[in-house]
């Protein structure tokens, strides 16, 4: 296989993991027996989350090099993905 | 080329099938008198218990449940018919066997709750009435499938042009008037009393005479339409 | 429109509904399929009207309620239940010819004919459970307002749990013509339509909840049972109504024979004819 | 929209696609069949749909929430999110070979995506078995009727991507048909499983 290609969806892969181990970290601050409500974790989760679908998406979906139409409609859904889930949230905690 | 003595057959079946259930038809004591929908919970409950009436309500209903199905027959031979018509696409015969699949299972459901009332006839006569109304209005309402067939057989016929065509436009107008005049028993579950009730004239008497009739009708126009198409088809050969 | 076989045709003429439909009837090769077509458009819309305005039975009401609620409830929409089903049976058997247009697209295509009579058989029955059951249980309901609470409330279950409860044959017909376009090498139906049909089966999937949860986002009412599974449905259909307009509109019938007629009546069929037959 | 065979005119049998960000830069192209985004699109706002009515319900009763998903094991997520990633990466391997003749490789990948995905399946398996040991079932409160629906309508997702990748492989399998279009499309389709799992894992898993 192309080495340079090859070596690349290996960085992709090795990123996506670390990130997730960070998520790892995340989830275990403050994690005790009763967990309590927490407006940086859950953000702070959500946006990985949103950043490692992007990367899925323009790298192992091959959509960096998809016509620009495809790259507007990918990040259109992230952006109100986030938008939703994180104001729903944030409306949940204020109310 | 196809031989046709099955056909032939099947339609010949038709008046053996028509005698057992018109003897299941008179055999149910809530048929002739029709019953009817402002009898009481404990009214209908004593119908149930009557021991006169009591078995002839189960062995009428078995003989039902035997054969509800032996509507299928011609209408699969309805749909062989409509395929010699002249027509671009098989929408008309799909269409039939669609109706085929549809009516003789939504009578069966009728047939069942026929079936489990008299099953365990001293139950709380609440429920024996409950099952006694999902009979009756399954039974009578449940026009949609007829009225399609003959609509939709009516179009084909309409729509066949040809210098011979298969059936005469009085089929299909005929078709249209049986149509029209199951329309009203859909709206059984409106009135307790009068026509559209479900022993109502409307309701009961023309709804049923009009399917028997038609049945009659299309038994008679199927047997010339297949006696014309056997002699064609020995013109061919010969 | 293609020319008739009969020689000159006249033009479409302009001016009122009636005279083009006139026209169609008369010279339209592809009137059978219009017909099935203007059937699908008309049943869903006069379905969209008869259970959320007339009948009130859609959006679904709460699973929880009482058994007095239940009374009361359908003391609220007795006619409304009554007149509306009415209809509702008078016109359920159109989708007979409906599901016979469907069952054609998949005729069309370069597929087994298994799938057009398995679509039409799984379809066929789907009218039971997609309408009638809920319409006989409710009528009955809506008949006797002193029956039995407890018993009324039996009805209740029946016509709700039947309508939404139910959604093997639309998940499995949806899986048989996604198969159908998938596999197709006609072009009848684009193949995203057939990923469209697996999108709609999976949501026909997430129903099944209903079953078992009387409150919350997943019972018969529920955010996720009712309103995102209506929502997909509602799209799907929209989608394959105007795939099949365009299916319809691209048929080319031409000025060939009539298929399949009886021998020595009519010439050979022409392949594209055969094909359609 | 543009179809698959558009994509099949602009890169002929034979060119091998050099997406490896070098001068000779290709036409943009879509990876296999566009259709199959109209799937991922369509399933994408189906399922921001369901996360939504799921945060809803959260912060209706945030505490119940809270108590329930303490029984979750974090570490199980992260062994998930690790198997489905890594199972992501073994079908981006696959495509690439595919692109460029080596198929050999390719098939080797595909069966290695197949492998990570089992894993999955299997462990996914094992956690249910293991909350359910616990006492914790689709009825037992809100929290877990969210869980194991989301996590069963994913597994549903997941049983079907069993299906494609052996389309996949069919694909890779003889010389004579190695469609490069169906492959890409088997991948889209898997990639799908995996974005999906990653949010389903922040949401259920992490988030508070």
């Amino acid at each position: 296989m192309n080495a340079r290609f090859e070596k690349r969806l290996l960085v992709v892969w090795l990123v996506l993991s670390a990130m997730t181990i960070a998520q790892l970290g995340v989830a275990s601050v403050d994690r005790q027996a009763a967990l309590t409500p927490n407006v940086e974790i859950t953000s702070s989760a959500i946006l990985l989350a949103l950043i490692k679908v992007r990367i899925i998406f323009r790298q192992f979906m091959e959509v960096r090099h998809a016509p620009v139409l495809l790259c507007r409609l990918t990040d259109l859904w992230l952006v109100v993905t986030g938008a939703t889930l994180l104001g729903c949230y944030l409306a949940g905690r204020l109310a | 080329m196809r031989r046709t003595d099955g056909e032939v057959l099947l339609l010949g079946a038709l008046p053996v099938v028509g005698v057992i259930w018109l003897s299941a038809f008179l055999l149910f004591p809530g048929f002739v008198q029709p019953m009817s929908p402002t009898m009481s919970a404990e009214e209908v409950a004593a119908f149930y218990r009557d021991p006169e009436n009591l078995p002839r309500i189960r062995y009428s209903m078995i003989l039902f449940n035997w054969f509800a199905v032996g509507f299928v027959p011609i209408l699969a031979l309805i749909v062989l018919q409509i395929r010699r018509m002249a027509h671009r696409t098989p929408i008309f015969s799909y269409a039939i066997l669609a109706c085929a699949a549809g009516g003789p299972t939504i009578f069966l459901m009728a047939n069942l709750f026929w079936l489990l009332a008299a099953f365990r006839p001293m139950r709380d006569p609440q429920l024996t009435l409950m099952f006694n109304d999902l009979a009756w209005v399954t039974f009578s309402s449940q026009v949609g499938f007829l009225i399609a067939q003959s609509v939709i057989l009516a179009l084909a016929i309409y729509l066949d042009r040809q210098e011979r065509p298969v059936f005469q436009p009085w089929v299909a107008h005929f078709n249209l008037v049986v149509a029209a005049l199951l329309i009203p028993s859909a709206f059984t579950g409106a009135a307790m009393t009068g026509p559209i009730a479900w022993d109502g004239l409307l309701t009961f008497w023309v709804r049923n005479v009009a399917i028997g009739l038609w049945i009659i009708v299309m038994a008679v126009v199927l047997g010339r339409a297949i006696k014309r198409q056997r002699a064609e088809d020995e013109a061919v050969a010969a | 429109m293609s020319a008739s076989a009969m020689g000159n045709v006249p033009e479409e003429p302009p001016g009122s509904l009636l005279r083009r439909i006139a026209w169609h009837w008369r010279y339209d090769e592809k009137r059978e399929l219009w017909i099935g077509w203007w059937t699908l458009v008309v049943f869903y819309n006069l379905y969209g009207l008869l259970f959320f305005v007339i009948t009130r039975t859609q959006p679904p009401p709460e699973p929880s309620l009482g058994s007095s609620e239940v009374v009361e409830w359908f003391a609220d929409r007795r006619h409304g239940l009554v007149y509306g089903y009415a209809i509702v049976f008078i016109v359920g058997g159109a989708t007979a010819i409906m599901n016979a247009t469907l069952a054609y697209s998949m005729r069309r295509m370069s597929v087994s004919r298994a799938f057009a009579y398995s679509y039409l058989v799984i379809y066929a029955l789907a009218t039971l459970p997609g309408m009638l059951i809920m319409g006989v249980a409710c009528t009955v309901g809506a008949m006797r307002p002193d029956r039995d609470p407890e018993l009324m409330r039996w009805l209740y279950d029946f016509a709700f749990l039947s309508f939404e409860g139910t959604m093997g044959v639309f998940l499995v017909g949806s899986l048989v013509w996604m198969l159908a376009v998938l596999l197709d090498e006609n072009g009848v139906f684009p193949k995203w339509f057939g990923y469209l049909n697996l999108c709609n089966a999976l949501t026909e999937v997430v129903v099944a909840p209903a079953w078992i949860f009387k409150s919350g986002a997943f019972a018969w009412n529920g955010t996720i049972a009712w309103w995102i599974n209506m929502g997909v449905f509602v799209t799907y259909t929209i989608v394959f109504l105007t795939l099949l307009r365009r299916m319809i509109l691209r048929e080319d019938f031409g000025t060939g024979p009539l298929p399949d007629l009886s021998p020595g009546r009519a010439p050979a069929p022409s392949g594209l004819l055969k094909a359609a037959r | 929209m543009t179809t698959g065979a558009d994509t099949e005119r602009l890169f002929p049998e034979g060119e091998i696609r050099t997406v490896s960000g070098g001068a000779a830069q290709p036409a943009r192209f879509v990876p296999g069949q566009p259709d199959m985004w109209v799937f991922v699109f369509f399933e994408a706002l189906v399922f921001t749909a369901y996360f939504t009515v799921y945060i809803v319900s959260r912060s209706r009763s945030p505490d119940l929430f809270l108590k329930s998903q303490a029984h979750l094991n974090l570490r199980v997520g992260v062994f998930n999110t690790l198997v489905l990633l890594a199972s992501s990466w073994a079908v981006a391997r696959s495509v690439q070979a595919a692109r460029e003749r080596s198929f050999r490789s390719a098939l080797t990948n595909a069966f290695l995506t197949l492998f990570f995905g089992f894993v999955f399946l299997v462990s996914k398996v094992l956690e249910w078995a293991a909350e359910i040991g616990q006492g914790f079932t689709f009825t037992t409160d809100e929290f877990f009727s969210f869980y194991y629906f989301l996590t069963a309508i994913h597994f549903i997702h997941l049983l079907i991507g069993f299906i494609v990748l052996t389309v996949a492989v069919y694909q890779l399998w003889s010389p004579a048909r190695r469609s490069q279009e169906v492959i890409e499309t088997c991948a889209t389709y898997w990639h799908t499983i995996d974005f999906l799992w990653v949010l389903i894992f922040a949401l259920l898993y992490v988030m508070r």
